[in-house]
């Protein structure tokens, strides 16, 4: 598959158009781990618009973005950054490999307290 | 016989790149009654008059079939070369193969095909059309002017001085509309007050101006020329020609706690007020939700203290119905509500302002005198923070998807004059373009920056919080690529500007057309930006889109120059294209005259022969062709078809389904 | 009008004290609930992703399940409320969706986003009312200062939530008067707490518990309230440990007196 | 008859009030809002002036599918004129639905002179209608092509 | 029953030699029973070929449009059906209602003879009436309901207009669903509705005996006998036009159809013409609230009224698909 029809794919994949961005940059503003985001929200906007794929799928934002939906909510252009990122992260981790966490290495991170929730949900954002 | 010349227009390359022109005008000559059929390059240029002109007395023509821009552009231009070569007017079809066709079809064979098509309907009605004459009707010398801020007043001194008597009809209490809120204006920073309130003293001294404030529209009928309009005069319970505006009832009116409107609830004002020093008129008006009196018949204090006994407590609504000539609507706008902006704390922290509101802190006359203080604890800011673009350029449907175009500069204003008084306040910026098309707009923003300062940060704030006293507001950086957090003590919002809630009754009262964004529609965006398509109404400022006080005053005196043109006519030619019975078919029924929206429609006991010497008097239907608008509704109503449309005839619009069916 | 209870399975295992206490208040409010006869796991986590279609059938079933019943799904977990919502929304108004889960069910009338997903404390506002849960009250918590948790999932994304205002809520507020307590309002209170991250990256979620907690208490709240297990592991594990947190169920039941 | 002629490109007649739709579609031609050629106007002053005789002739002479636009309803140039209409086409089109003509073939949509977007998307929206509806079976029965 | 044919003839020749009228429209024998027809007497003489029974089905209104332009006063007896209709007529200024005395006399339900051949009595000779029953040739009792016209097996009609009244026996109300078989067509699918119609309407030969009967078709020259119209015809050219032309003199009765039936009567076809005119009254009543032509002259017709929230016309329900 070349990059484009990635690039398309995850675009369909992410439901959201990335055309629309003005450029505002109020879903940066507004994101509560944008310190730990190596590509900004709205960078993933606007590189996934680009076509700038390689930087996204190596970097390390997908696994920081809390999925907590702020930039959705408050972009004045109904864009969904977020939807974007999980776009990205889809198409890392389901590659050959592309699993972010081991099952064997979940032992070490759970505690007596974890919700089964978290485990689950976890899984799901990391894993295949 | 019909003899029909074609011309196709190709619009330079308009038409002519999508249509094969050449072929149009082909096709067409062999159309039954054509006569001759031509094309070319610009059909509305005095050459391509001149062909139209030549080619009706060279081939003794009896209609016209142009090919060309929509009718709405060029119906007139080629009426009015049909009749200075001596045809009717009315002897002419456009068929309209511009945005109809060559501007939406892509495909050569497709579109040069519609093109034929709608060529040909045009000529299968033009050969039912007959010559027809427009009627006419007085002109009442008198405008109304709908808003009395800045709008409507340069609107109605520019009427009056032209020698028309203008009428100002303004919903509140005093005219000066949303500019006499302001401090200064930009690009020069003259005091806003100092430069309106001379305009608006003009206003109600000039005698042919009469002031109707804290009044209404409540109906409109007519038509251009003719529009007679019921006003509601709302119950100020101060008689108007009585109170001098001394204030004496001001000061002893002891229910105080009114929001103050006019200082953007900032601050209270007593029951009875004048709403600013310099109100035009300077009269005292009472808020009946406030008044002791009003609300349970204990006080009375003003009427007692009132030197010159205007206090009058019984006063009612009053209906005055005028007639005029001509309509201005200067309605105005309003900052949105922001509701759905939650993020910036407006509904939460005092320190949180609207830019209007800011400007009566920043104003002498405001609820501060001037002096900068936030409203939480009075203490005058170190750090303020501006956030543009609130609620402008959205899409998502909390705010409104156009720009507002007056925040980047006022916001610039803004800064710099807090730079100016308060030199060590630091001053931040959010924006995402700064927008300064203008005479002087963009060198203003500049010394914003260069002389004064002031931090302009490109990107988009996420969120306002408070941490301890101060306000934290965090947004993005885009060119540094990072996020701050700005402790400050004061945050402005550019709330996006709409259109006055006013205006949608307006809208449906004048029968005047406005967009998904309630402003209203002009007649062309283009070439009549100041004429509604409704004749007779124009439009004033920014109930017709977002623009900033010169702008403004230009577009007023725009729409007074066509006010003047309108009524220095004695006479208007009437629509021609009127509804008419046919006595012999008409039974008189009265059906037509109940969907009537004119009143045009009367019914006359006629004595019609029978043969024989027998005569029979029947009743049937007769249009006022002066009053007739010619929308046809009676056309439909009428079983018989007895009553047709000239212009618009059932045989005409039957051809013309024929002619598109046929192909 | 009956509600069909969706517990999930967090309030199973580990958060069985915010469903032991939700069920008692519900029968003290006089609310006629019963769980859903055999519910499966909603998958925790909406699954954001358009080309994700087989995580989000044990929502369908569920919700097909509750649609036999009356239509009512009573959620009580944030996260459950969330992806059981957004997945209802999809099975409304997404028709590759529709077509791919129905084909896949093949349940006896295709599901098409007939149920409706109701959390507790919408049933409490819109249902009870929060006047009628103050008159019910026997131990009204007066003088507590509790600030509201909302976090991310009852809010947003709004337009699919539709659960109160996404920047500015009331809802836990006004519960928080209903049971006699004083509500603390504060800037974090729909901020998140770190999520699913806190295992891969415990760093940020400590960062964002504490900031929360942070908040609150510099408006002056003793303890919080939430409706997630997640939200509260985190506030506890990683938010610093310095204030109280506890599901509201868990209060509703102390203030209406069936809290043993 | 004739098998169902997949090239088959059908016939539209709108009719568009003079103030509001004809506007409306004068803004979509220079916006360059594209919509099919098959698509066909016909400029009438006001939606009340369109007789059903109008629409049932169209669909004698070969239209496929006719649409009436007008000023939205509370905003015609002639204050009423929309309201009869709406009352007057409503009564014929379920008329002839009731007499089994497909009622999508025929259809009203308010247009303002402000809406060229919302006009280029009816007229694409109705083609496609039209379009999967084809030429009509039922209808054909109906009509007295060329 | 005969009570009221005697009361009729009495009231007849009272209003003719009282000289209150100079004439009297009503019906006249005709060569068998049941082919009564209208007739306008001048004198008691006359009045010998006068008769009111079952049979006087035909609605006498629209003959006062001409009756009414004449020197001197009619009297026109009216059953409650035909006072709708001049209502009406009164409302569209066709009738001039100075010049009328209106009689509203008792009507029990009137005959179709069709429905006597279809009992099996054969040749009607003569009929003796009663309330609830009728005698043929004297010997055959049937049921009164088995051999009413439809339109007054639903009639629920009272006089709404008249200068007296000629009533022995209180009027019956039709206990039937005038909209029963409009429901039954909205029910059937769209095919099996065009299946219908087409069967139905393809009998039409141009007779115009509806429009010539139909107290509301009352123009001077009708859109169909007129070029101008441009969808004037003589005959069905093809299917349309069979179909153009009844659904077009729907439309223009549309609100102002009293329903009195008349246009299925009369039509040698049996084409059921009223569903057509009753799909607009139910749609009428159902769109825009309960209205009745005829029966309110102050009140709007509907399709010269309006409100603003008025149902869109791509959003009504509409028969199945």
């Amino acid at each position: 598959m070349n990059s484009k029809e990635q690039v398309k794919i995850i675009k369909e994949r992410s439901g959201t158009d990335a055309s629309k961005c003005m450029k505002c940059g109020k879903c940066s503003g507004r994101c509560p781990a944008y310190n730990e985001m190596d590509i900004k929200p709205h960078q993933f906007v606007s590189m996934i618009e680009k076509g700038e794929i390689e930087k996204l799928l190596n970097c390390k934002a997908i696994y920081n973005c809390l999925s907590c939906f702020a930039c959705v909510e408050r972009c004045p252009r109904n864009v969904a950054p977020a939807a974007i990122i999980e776009a990205v992260r889809q198409e890392v981790i389901r590659m050959q490999g592309g699993n972010y966490i081991n099952s064997e290495e979940i032992p070490q991170i759970v505690d007596e307290q974890i919700p089964q929730q978290l485990l689950v949900s976890m899984y799901r954002k990391f894993n295949k | 016989m019909q003899r029909i010349g074609v011309f196709v227009c190709w619009c330079g390359s308009n038409i002519s790149a999508t249509v094969d022109v050449e072929k149009v005008s082909a096709v067409l000559a062999l159309e039954p009654n054509v006569v001759i059929s031509q094309n070319y390059q610009y059909m509305c240029s005095e050459n391509g008059q001149a062909l139209i002109r030549n080619s009706i007395k060279e081939h003794n023509l009896t209609g016209v079939v142009v090919c060309s821009c929509s009718p709405r552009m060029h119906e007139a231009t080629f009426r009015r070369a049909c009749e200075s070569a001596g045809l009717n007017p009315y002897m002419l079809e456009v068929a309209n193969i511009r945005e109809q066709v060559s501007w939406i079809h892509k495909d050569i064979e497709e579109a040069t095909e519609k093109a034929i098509i709608l060529g040909r309907t045009a000529i299968a009605k033009l050969r039912l059309n007959t010559p027809l004459t427009a009627g006419e009707s007085p002109v009442i010398k008198r405008a109304l002017v709908i808003g009395g801020g800045i709008a409507g007043i340069q609107s109605a001194l520019d009427i009056a001085e032209a020698g028309y008597e203008v009428d100002i009809v303004e919903k509140s209490p005093t005219i000066g509309g949303n500019m006499a809120k302001l401090d200064k204006t930009f690009p020069t920073l003259d005091c806003a007050a100092c430069i309106l309130t001379p305009k608006m003293v003009d206003c109600a001294q000039n005698e042919k101006i009469d002031i109707l404030t804290f009044s209404e529209i409540e109906s409109v009928k007519g038509f251009v020329g003719n529009f007679k309009v019921g006003i509601r005069k709302k119950a100020r319970f101060v008689n108007e020609k009585l109170c001098t505006g001394c204030g004496v009832c001001t000061q002893k009116c002891p229910s105080k706690r009114g929001l103050n409107d006019f200082n953007m609830n900032l601050n209270t004002r007593p029951a009875i007020y004048i709403p600013f020093a310099q109100a035009i008129p300077n009269v005292a008006i009472i808020d009946p939700e406030q008044c002791l009196k009003l609300k349970n018949g204990k006080c009375g204090l003003c009427a007692m203290q009132c030197p010159t006994k205007a206090i009058d407590y019984t006063q009612q609504d009053e209906i005055v119905e005028r007639e005029y000539g001509a309509i201005v609507v200067a309605t105005g706008y309003k900052p949105i509500s922001l509701e759905n902006f939650n993020e910036y704390g407006y509904s939460t922290y005092k320190d949180v302002v609207t830019s209007l509101e800011f400007e009566r802190i920043m104003n002498a006359a405001g609820p501060t005198s001037g002096h900068l203080e936030r409203p939480s604890d009075h203490k005058q800011p170190k750090v303020i923070t501006f956030i543009q673009c609130v609620g402008s350029r959205d899409t998502s449907g909390c705010g409104k998807p156009y720009c507002s175009k007056i925040c980047c500069m006022y916001t610039a204003k803004h800064a710099m004059l807090v730079r100016e008084k308060y030199p060590d306040t630091q001053v931040n910026i959010f924006y995402i373009d700064v927008r300064t098309p203008g005479k002087n707009y963009d060198e203003f923003y500049r010394r914003a920056v260069e002389q004064y300062g002031v931090n302009y940060i490109k990107g988009m704030v996420g969120k306002v919080y408070k941490e301890g006293d101060n306000l934290v507001v965090q947004g993005s950086d885009l060119i540094n690529n990072e996020q701050l957090l700005i402790k400050s003590d004061m945050v402005v919002l550019a709330a996006a500007i709409e259109p006055d809630p006013s205006v949608r009754k307006i809208a449906t009262l004048l029968t005047t057309s406005i967009d998904t964004n309630n402003f209203l529609t002009e007649a062309h965006a283009k070439l009549k930006p100041v004429e509604s398509p409704t004749a007779g109404i124009f439009l004033s400022g920014v109930c017709q889109g977002p623009k900033d006080i010169p702008e403004t005053v230009s577009q007023a005196s725009a729409c007074a120059a066509k006010v003047i043109g309108l009524l220095a006519k004695d006479k208007l030619k009437c629509n021609a294209s009127t509804a008419g019975a046919d006595e012999m078919l008409c039974t008189g029924c009265s059906l037509c005259e109940n969907v009537c929206p004119y009143g045009a429609i009367t019914y006359i006991d006629k004595e019609f022969r029978l043969g024989g010497g027998r005569t029979e008097v029947r009743r049937v239907a007769s249009v006022n062709p002066a009053v007739c608008q010619g929308c046809g509704a009676c056309t439909v109503t009428c079983p018989s078809g007895a009553m047709d449309l000239k212009g618009f005839s059932t045989k005409q619009i039957m051809a013309e389904v024929d002619a598109i069916c046929k192909n | 009008m009956k509600f069909n209870y969706y517990p999930g399975c967090t309030l199973k295992t580990k958060a069985k004290e915010l469903d032991a206490f939700g069920r008692k208040s519900l029968e003290a409010l006089g609310v006629d609930f019963e769980e859903i006869k055999e519910w499966q796991c909603c998958g925790a986590v909406y699954p954001v992703a358009k080309d994700e279609v087989a995580t989000k059938l044990s929502a369908v079933r569920t919700l097909a399940m509750a649609k036999e019943n009356g239509g009512k799904v009573l959620t009580l977990c944030s996260a459950c409320h969330n992806v059981l919502k957004r997945v209802n929304n999809d099975m409304k108004t997404d028709e590759n969706m529709r077509l791919k889960a129905n084909n896949y069910l093949a349940l006896e009338e295709p599901y098409l986003g007939e149920s409706e997903v109701i959390h507790y404390l919408e049933l409490l506002r819109d249902y009870v009312g929060f006047d009628k849960i103050k008159a019910a009250v026997v131990n009204p918590l007066k003088g507590v200062k509790i600030g509201a948790y909302y976090g991310c999932l009852l809010l947003r994304p709004n337009s699919t939530m539709a659960f109160d205002n996404p920047e500015n809520p009331t809802i836990i507020e006004d519960f928080i008067k209903a049971i006699g307590a004083t509500p603390v309002v504060y800037a974090f209170r729909n901020e998140c707490c770190g999520a699913y991250v806190s295992t891969t990256n415990n760093e940020l979620a400590k960062k964002k518990s504490s900031a929360v907690i942070a908040s609150a208490k510099d408006e002056g709240a003793e303890m919080l309230v939430t409706a997630c297990p997640l939200c509260m592991y985190n506030l506890r594990q990683n938010g610093g440990g310095e204030i109280e947190v506890k599901y509201f169920t868990e209060l509703l039941a102390t203030a209406l007196g069936v809290n043993n | 008859m004739q098998e169902l002629n997949k090239e088959h490109k059908p016939l539209i007649v709108a009719f568009c009030c003079n103030w509001c739709s004809y506007a409306g579609a004068d803004l979509a031609g220079s916006s360059r809002l594209s919509y099919p050629a098959n698509v066909k106007i016909i400029r009438v002053p006001c939606s009340c002036r369109v007789n059903p005789t109008f629409i049932l002739k169209a669909f004698q002479k070969g239209a496929d599918g006719v649409i009436l636009c007008g000023c939205h309803p509370g905003d015609c140039h002639y204050t009423s004129g929309n309201y009869y209409a709406r009352r007057r086409m409503t009564l014929l089109f379920s008329m002839l639905d009731y007499l089994g003509i497909e009622r999508e073939r025929t259809r009203v949509e308010w247009v303002s002179a402000a809406e060229g977007a919302k006009f280029s998307k009816v007229m694409n929206e109705f083609a496609k209608t039209i379009c999967e509806l084809g030429e009509n079976k039922r209808l054909e029965d109906l009509r007295c092509k060329d | 029953m005969q009570r009221l044919e005697v009361a009729f003839l009495e009231k007849a020749k009272e209003l003719l030699s009282s000289g209150q009228v100079n004439r009297v429209l009503a019906y006249k024998k005709g060569e068998f029973c049941y082919d009564v027809s209208p007739a306008v007497f001048y004198s008691v003489e006359e009045l010998e070929n006068a008769v009111y029974n079952g049979f006087c089905g035909a609605n006498l209104s629209k003959y006062l449009i001409q009756e009414s332009k004449k020197e001197g006063k009619v009297a026109v007896f009216l059953k409650p059906c035909d006072t709708y209709s001049f209502n009406q007529l009164i409302k569209e200024h066709r009738v001039n209602r100075e010049n009328v005395y209106v009689v509203g006399i008792e009507c029990q339900g009137k005959f179709s003879i069709e429905k006597f051949y279809k009992t099996g009595v054969g040749f009607v000779a003569s009929v003796q009436e009663d309330l609830d029953s009728v005698l043929v040739n004297g010997e055959t009792k049937i049921d009164r309901n088995a051999v009413k016209l439809e339109r007054c097996l639903v009639c629920k009609k009272q006089h709404v207009v008249y200068d007296e009244l000629l009533v022995i026996n209180e009027k019956k109300d039709g206990d039937l669903d005038r909209f029963e078989m409009v429901k039954k067509l909205e029910a059937m699918t769209a095919d099996e509705r065009f299946a219908f119609w087409k069967e139905q309407l393809s009998k039409c030969i141009r007779c115009n005996a509806c429009r010539n009967v139909c107290p509301a078709c009352t123009c001077t020259k009708c859109v169909f006998d007129n070029d101008d119209s441009q969808i004037s015809s003589k005959a069905n050219a093809d299917s349309f036009e069979e179909k153009l032309f009844h659904i077009i003199r729907a439309f223009h009765v549309a609100g102002r159809c009293t329903d009195c039936g008349e246009c299925s009567r009369v039509c040698p076809q049996n084409i059921p013409l009223h569903l057509l005119n009753r799909k607009y009254i139910s749609d009428i009543n159902e769109f825009y609230g309960e209205f009745e032509a005829g029966k309110d002259i102050a009140q709007k017709g509907p399709l010269t009224n309006y409100t603003t929230g008025d149902i869109e016309p791509n959003d009504f329900k509409g028969g199945n698909k």
